[in-house]
């Protein structure tokens, strides 16, 4: 190479950056740097060309990275977003979550163990999680009781989804009896709690600590 | 070249002369080589060696036919494309032969030449145009696409739907769900009609003494709350004993003892 | 746009260049220019921007081509011989599928029955069925005439395989033209057609059916 002109030293630069971009390019995988070499003319310096490529394409929409020991073009990451898309699907309630999201909302605020008992089965945390993603319940803070459970309760999105005013708009007893909801042969001691309304924490509720994760100590 | 390339295929089996044939008759037997009459005259008019426009088409149908007749004498079936063709190239050839008479509505030999010339010039057009085609840089031989394509990702959200409906229905079921959970009934034992008339006729047995109803059954009235429905039975049961003269029935005051006995056999 | 500063517009312009790198990297398939212009800021015009970086991209390893309206990158044409994989499956074609394939690209919109006459020889059904296969070639419609048997005519795909940016860049088309050989019909002297490349039906074609198969009625 030392005999080489100025011109010709460069004629040669672009012509090993043309192959490595080609081979890059058209590559299904990461290619390491000895693989790329055998195309390249003899006495080229592969990590160079490889630096060279990559600081060319440093601000463009595609750059060269490197994987370990192999280099591929990746979308630069800052454009990623051009290669996602949302889709929204609607899909209807399964007969779990909607159990546990009434129960919540007359018992309100509710622990995860008062909703199992009131349903009589295990409630698993994908269901609540569900519904908290959903964006219909909110975990309120932690009962005063052994294990600080969290306390679960609906929020204004979920009035704003069901057409409730209130809390209070829930049907109680009578209503959700006269409706046929629930049947006539009741046993005379079921009550239908009147769902607490307060945004505020109940005199046996704790406020959640700032960086709580909702988790149950002495579940999951 | 191209007869003799076909000449080592499956195609050998036809000649029925196991000789060796002469090269000039390799080419001419080999019908089966060829895509069609046109493609054979293609080849033909080419072995002409000049351009296609200044071939004699007057010779072309000549060795055409001469070719076919070639074909037939060695009783090599001919597909009838092939003699259609050597049906036209005779009427071709009688065309260019004979003068044209003015009325005569027909086209004339010349036409039907020129056609014909048309018809290969294009077939070889295509060929040509095909090999050009196959010659330029092709996707996947010369010029490759992304290797790695990064397709674009989707991600899926879901909205959940539920009515106020579905919820007030999925709070009831449940509520109802418990109540009739913990309610078990609770399970009794009755005494059918049957059940009481054979032990009452077992137990009563060849007695012609008065025994109270209560102490025959005393072993089953220990249950209290079975009480009821075997005094029930067995008192209806006696009833019907006593219709079919079978046992005697006494009952000396209000709410007394009730005394049975085996009515005497003799007196039915 | 008018009311920008050359930074700015310089710097539109960029960002504008580097989504369509990533969008046209990204993908192995031709991307429109109507899909890649809903990427961009507002007002921008993508015709330039695409002429743009094909004229960037022109002496590089990988170069922006179009395929009729739609736009890839490609390896340069003269790195192939670099490029050539053992592995590709090269299944030649049959002298029936490449003339027929031939003649469907300089006659089209053609039927089955007029390929037939120019190469004088029925054409299998697999032949086409062949093409089609490979997505060189699809069903256009139906001609406007006895039997309406349905006419072919070739696809984007095709265009991308041979390398070609529209039908008019066929090898030896105008030769063809000149010398009257794409005539369908004789004599020669008469109306020359050219290879029809709009994707919108001929006068003399109707659409296919809904659920139209392409079957000749008078065929196979």
């Amino acid at each position: 190479m030392s005999g080489l002109s100025d011109d010709d030293r460069s004629e040669v630069l672009e012509r090993n950056l043309r192959v490595l971009e080609a081979l890059l390019f058209a590559s299904s995988e990461p290619l390491d740097a000895n693989s790329l070499l055998t195309y390249l003319g003899e006495g080229a310096n592969i990590g160079e060309l490889l630096l060279t490529l990559q600081s060319r394409y440093a601000t463009r929409g595609v750059n060269l990275v490197q994987r370990a020991d192999k280099w591929a073009f990746r979308t630069a990451e800052d454009l990623g977003f051009l290669l996602r898309r949302d889709e929204q699907e609607n899909r209807p309630l399964s007969r779990a979550a909607l159990e546990t999201l009434s129960i919540i909302a007359y018992h309100q605020p509710a622990t995860r163990a008062e909703i199992e008992e009131v349903r009589g089965v295990a409630t698993g945390k994908g269901t609540l999680d569900l519904l908290m993603e959903a964006g219909w319940i909110r975990m309120r803070g932690r009962r005063r009781t052994p294990g600080r459970p969290v306390t679960y309760g609906t929020t204004d999105a979920f009035l704003d989804h069901f057409g409730l005013e209130t809390l209070g708009d829930l049907p109680g007893l009578d209503e959700l009896k006269g409706s046929g909801l629930l049947s006539g042969r009741l046993p005379p001691n079921l009550q239908i709690p009147l769902p607490f309304d307060d945004a505020a924490l109940r005199d046996d509720e704790d406020p959640l600590d700032p960086d709580d994760l909702g988790t149950d100590e002495d579940q999951d | 070249m191209r007869g003799t390339e076909f000449m080592t295929t499956a195609q050998t089996d036809w000649f029925d002369t196991p000789a060796e044939p002469a090269a000039e008759d390799v080419m001419y037997v080999d019908v089966g080589g060829y895509e069609g009459p046109l493609d054979l005259l293609l080849d033909l008019a080419r072995r002409q060696k000049v351009d296609l426009a200044a071939i004699s088409v007057l010779a072309l149908a000549e060795q055409y036919l001469a070719f076919i007749e070639t074909v037939r004498e060695k009783r090599i079936e001919v597909a009838a494309d092939y003699l259609v063709m050597a049906a036209w190239l005779a009427y071709l050839k009688s065309r260019l032969m004979v003068p044209q008479a003015p009325s005569d509505d027909e086209p004339s030999g010349e036409m039907l030449a020129a056609m014909l010339q048309f018809r290969l010039k294009r077939l070889e057009a295509m060929r040509r145009a095909a090999s050009q085609l196959m010659n330029r840089p092709r996707l996947g031989f010369q010029v490759y696409a992304r290797g790695m394509p990064e397709p674009i990702e989707i991600r899926r959200t879901s909205l959940w739907e539920a009515s106020l409906y579905d919820l007030l229905k999925a709070y009831a079921g449940q509520r109802e769900r418990g109540i009739t959970t913990e309610y078990s009934p609770i399970q009794r034992t009755v005494w059918s009609l049957q059940e009481a008339r054979d032990i009452l006729q077992r137990l009563i047995g060849d007695s012609f003494e008065w025994v109270s109803m209560d102490s025959y059954l005393a072993d089953y009235l220990v249950t209290p709350a079975e009480r009821a429905t075997i005094r029930a039975s067995s008192f209806a049961s006696s009833l019907e004993l006593v219709r079919l003269g079978q046992i005697d029935l006494r009952q000396t005051e209000t709410f007394g003892p009730l005394f049975m006995r085996r009515r005497k056999a003799d007196r039915p």
